[in-house]
């Protein structure tokens, strides 16, 4: 079971490197083998993608967490203009894991919200590694109340490991923080989209997911809880947490046929999401898509629409009466 | 599919894990300690003492049924949608077995019962889970049927009074289990915005995605004595943590102190404090 | 400048003893003089009435702030039945300076905040002397919330000498409890009506103080600051406190001439005022009288007119234009 | 009864605790230490760097017309109720002549300017308090002129922006005093339900009643760096409690930390953050 990209990156990148030794010898040489070059590279290319089209749950896991990934402020420094950060609960405190503010998204305002993780060491201990407290989420809810009063559309960027597992975030009731963010997005009366674009865990990413449309990206996960804490708890075996990660059906595909998300936004190879065009305007395309869809509707239906998404969810057995 | 045959017993278990399996009801047979105290119990002695431990006062887990019966007025309760059973959505491993081994053992359907009652001569809707179906885990079936207590309480406009204990969402529903908070959290919404009472009773232990989404709804939060309540298990938040966690952390009386609990009742007096609830938001309706 | 109520009190008290030793004295050497002793008494208590009618401000900033006087959990039980004390801002904590719930008074269901003092110095510590913290004030605002949502009339009882000045409580946004609960209790949508009971110091006690009627004991006291502060910070001199009780028109009557509040309930001079049928009799009436007629208002009205009522507050020229 | 002759001049004082009295302006010439770092400055020093100290960016107390201009587009503020006077309603000891030597030294009739006025091309009522008149206190006159600030808002559905800068209620006008908290709170209450933006702006020092009530009910709560925020003053805390205060206390910096504001802004790019904040308002507006 790999446990890092690396793992499964390995065999390209050792492929890429013995071509870079070629061209250079090459050059050195002055023989021109940049045909055989060109097809080589072609070829490993085509491998990679193919490779990363089927990536198992747990490799998607993995990726998902990848501290190379863009975070919530690079989404929205790439997708928005004017993003103000407002701060604060104006109850407790700030919290850092989650950011949130007003910005522009096209020609509308909206408010935008999500969990921030750091790049590094440093920054991930700055944002508590993305997980809230329930400071974050009070300030969620905050900002969310306000976008109602002005009417402005909500987007929300989900990526966190999970709410903070800390004593002051079960004294300070992290269970009501969550629960009564839940509440209020769902009746929520301004349309939200939300857009999963890492790891989605547990009930600290699902407190900013209730929207009226769900966009995950291909190799983002949304899981009720960590595979490694469902083998640890089923399996007594945080080792066999790559078997879990695919009976969990937490990735997007298997989230789409479960009815849990509406679109999947296809990631590109290269490493700097943000620096593929193709897939910033896709991302950009399917955000637009589905604000206007659902802005374009009567407040009241879409209220009694997003709470009908969130009742048909579940699947039972009743006997015919 | 499933006939579930109610056959009330006595039933003593420590839940204070969430990892930990229900006892077998074998092992509860003869003498057992406290696990609060110490103190070693008979089981009639506890059956004497009201499913207390007579000396710390200890509140042991009773099941849905008993729970149903001490709160409401006697054969009053109406059970609903007892026949909804959870299925393996994901075909997720051992599940189904799981599933089996819990009703076997509960003679239940799933962790919860709800219904409709009376307490004190009023009308309520009622729900009580049962810790030992797979430690009244939130699946499909528990959310949809506090949906269904809901909205039952709404078309009828009664109070609703919930019960709770569980360990957390159901792992073995992925999704479709988390996605419970939220549903059932919207449900609630829609309760709140018709102006009917809505109450819970946190029994131990109640954590996890329960905690974090219905339980911690009401507009009075009861807590049971000494009960362990949370959204983080206190072995994970060690774990994680690397921290020793204060004394009394996550119990009943600390939640109220850090202002997450209303009252703490204990159960014996736990029927009649909610008479006395319902009475006066009764007046209140009225007294307009 | 007397500093407590013993001073004001003490000729009386003097006098009573002597009596008592009379009365002693008469029994010992079996003398009758019953008559005589009855008269003093009256005399005694005559002029005593007398002087508690012409009690100076500062004499009742003094007795106001009286630890024998009744606290607000004594006037809930005494008025109320079926009082039921609920707990917790679930935000942060509950703050025992602050007590509420709901109860019934008379053939109604209502909500009941005060704040809470206690009657010895232990009791008193553990009430922080009555002065609320932001979890107080955050508490208090969400009875009040669900006093409106189910349509419960709220009764507030005021006896605090101000919000606590503490560290905690600046850290926790002191300033920000106060005016959320201000701008909640200006459009409640239920009938408020308030009892200055005691001592109404500072922003502390107006934050439960924004009602349709506010009725006042007859030596309750409801100041911007109080005396000595205003002595200290205006005289720089704080034992000049006397004089600012005077000029700060801090009284019931001064107070009903501002139009501040509406009605006053004269004090027995009964040391135990719940022990005084009369009182308890007049002070029910008052409270269901003003509870009635807010209740009889459509609220869209009692909305209006709770707003009109503070925005007419306040004195000063303006040119004809 | 009153006539204001506004002469623009530069200001420098500070206001560290509500109980000092403004430094008159003659002991203002020469050079002065800067009150946090200490560093000898000379008038001429700050005015050239804008009203800061150029070693520690300490923002020296502006006049509320300073402010005024500072925020709005050039010539586009109209003044309101610029005839509105304090009484001595309690006949207080003392008022009338601190009314009267406030008002000459500030050339204002009261402690607070409001108006209306365009900010980068939206209109917008804005008002500035001012720290040199009775140490920014609210009496009858301030709470008068914020609710009909207020209330002008909304008669045009326009934003409200107030700066804010005060030692509290005013003292002198007893109940009269505390009542406006209540009576600007109800205001605010009015526009937050009519869905107008209403931000504030926090500078030093901003204490007890006017934090207490339309200071922190703002959408949008702006800090200005360093700037004293909080309810009770901090000698007095330091007094009450008898405990050292930690190190920033109630300052812009740690009630940031402390969830209580929503943005710290530099004097300088105060207006440019107004305006984009404006902006993306109106856009919220129309884009529905
Ligand atoms: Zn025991
Ligand atoms: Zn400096």
């Amino acid at each position: 079971m790999a446990n890092n990209k690396f793992e499964f990156e390995a065999a390209y990148r050792l492929l890429e490197n013995k071509l870079e030794e070629l061209r250079q010898l090459s050059e050195t040489l002055e023989c021109d083998f940049s045909n055989e070059i060109a097809n080589v590279e072609k070829r490993i290319s085509q491998l990679r993608a193919e490779r990363y089209k089927h990536l198992t749950p747990w490799e998607q896991v993995i990726l998902s967490r990848d501290l190379e990934r863009p975070m919530t402020r690079d989404y929205i420094d790439t997708l928005c203009t004017d993003f103000i950060e407002l701060h604060g609960d104006r109850l407790y405190g700030d919290d850092p894991a989650i950011v949130g503010g007003i910005a522009v998204f096209g020609d509308r305002a909206v408010t935008v919200i999500g969990q921030q993780k750091g790049q590094d060491t440093a920054e991930n201990i700055r944002h508590n590694f993305g997980m809230p407290r329930p400071e974050g989420f009070r300030k969620a809810h905050r900002l969310l109340k306000n976008a109602e009063r002005f009417q402005r559309p909500v987007i929300t960027f989900i990526n966190t490991p999970g709410a903070d597992p800390g004593i002051g975030a079960e004294e300070r009731g992290q269970a009501w923080a969550i629960s009564q963010l839940l509440l209020c997005l769902s009746s929520l009366r301004v349309p939200v989209v939300s857009v999963i674009t890492g790891e989605g865990g547990s009930g600290g990413a699902l407190a900013l997911t209730i929207a009226d449309r769900i966009i995950m990206l291909s190799n983002a996960v949304f899981s009720v809880a960590s595979p490694e804490t469902c083998a640890s708890i089923l399996l007594r075996d945080v080792k066999r947490a790559g078997e879990m990660a695919e009976a969990l059906k937490l990735n997007a595909p298997a989230l789409k046929d479960l009815r849990i998300i509406d679109a999947i936004v296809d990631e590109p190879l290269n490493e700097n999401l943000l620096g593929a065009p193709d897939f910033v305007a896709d991302l950009r395309s399917a955000i637009s898509k589905h604000l206007d869809e659902v802005s374009a509707q009567p407040l009241d239906d879409l209220i009694r629409q997003r709470y009908q998404r969130l009742r048909v969810i579940g699947q039972f057995y009743e006997p015919d009466l | 599919m499933f006939k579930p045959t109610f056959k009330p017993r006595k039933a003593y278990i420590d839940l204070s894990g969430i990892s930990k399996s229900p006892l077998s009801l074998d092992s509860r047979e003869g003498n057992f300690p406290c696990p609060t105290c110490s103190t070693w119990l008979s089981e009639a002695e506890i059956i004497k003492n009201n499913d207390f431990c007579p000396r710390c006062a200890r509140h042991f887990a009773v099941t849905a049924w008993e729970r149903i019966y001490s709160l409401c007025d006697e054969g009053t309760f109406e059970e609903w949608d007892s026949g909804l059973t959870s299925g393996n959505p994901l075909q997720f491993p051992d599940y189904d077995a799981k599933l089996q081994r819990a009703s076997e053992d509960t003679h239940l359907p799933e962790a919860i019962i709800t219904g409709k009652g009376i307490i004190g001569g009023m009308e309520c809707v009622v729900g009580a889970m049962e810790p030992r179906f797979m430690m009244g885990s939130m699946g499909s079936v528990v959310g949809e049927k506090v949906c269904r207590a809901a909205e039952g309480a709404m078309e009828r406009s009664l109070p609703l009074i919930l019960s709770c204990c569980s360990g957390g969402a159901r792992m073995q529903e992925g999704m479709l289990s988390l996605m419970q908070m939220a549903k059932t959290s919207a449900a609630i919404g829609r309760l709140n915005q018709a102006g009917l009472l809505y109450i819970t009773i946190l029994t131990h232990p109640t954590t996890g995605g329960v905690t974090a989404s219905f339980a911690s709804l009401a507009d009075i939060i009861i807590g049971e004595p000494g009960a362990l309540i949370g959204f983080t298990g206190p072995r994970v938040i060690e774990q994680t943590t690397g921290q020793k966690l204060p004394a009394g952390f996550q119990r009943s009386e600390y939640l109220l102190q850090h202002g997450m609990l209303d009252i703490i009742q204990p159960r014996l007096e736990m029927r009649s404090l909610l008479i006395r609830l319902l009475a006066v938001h009764q007046g209140g309706r009225n007294g307009q």
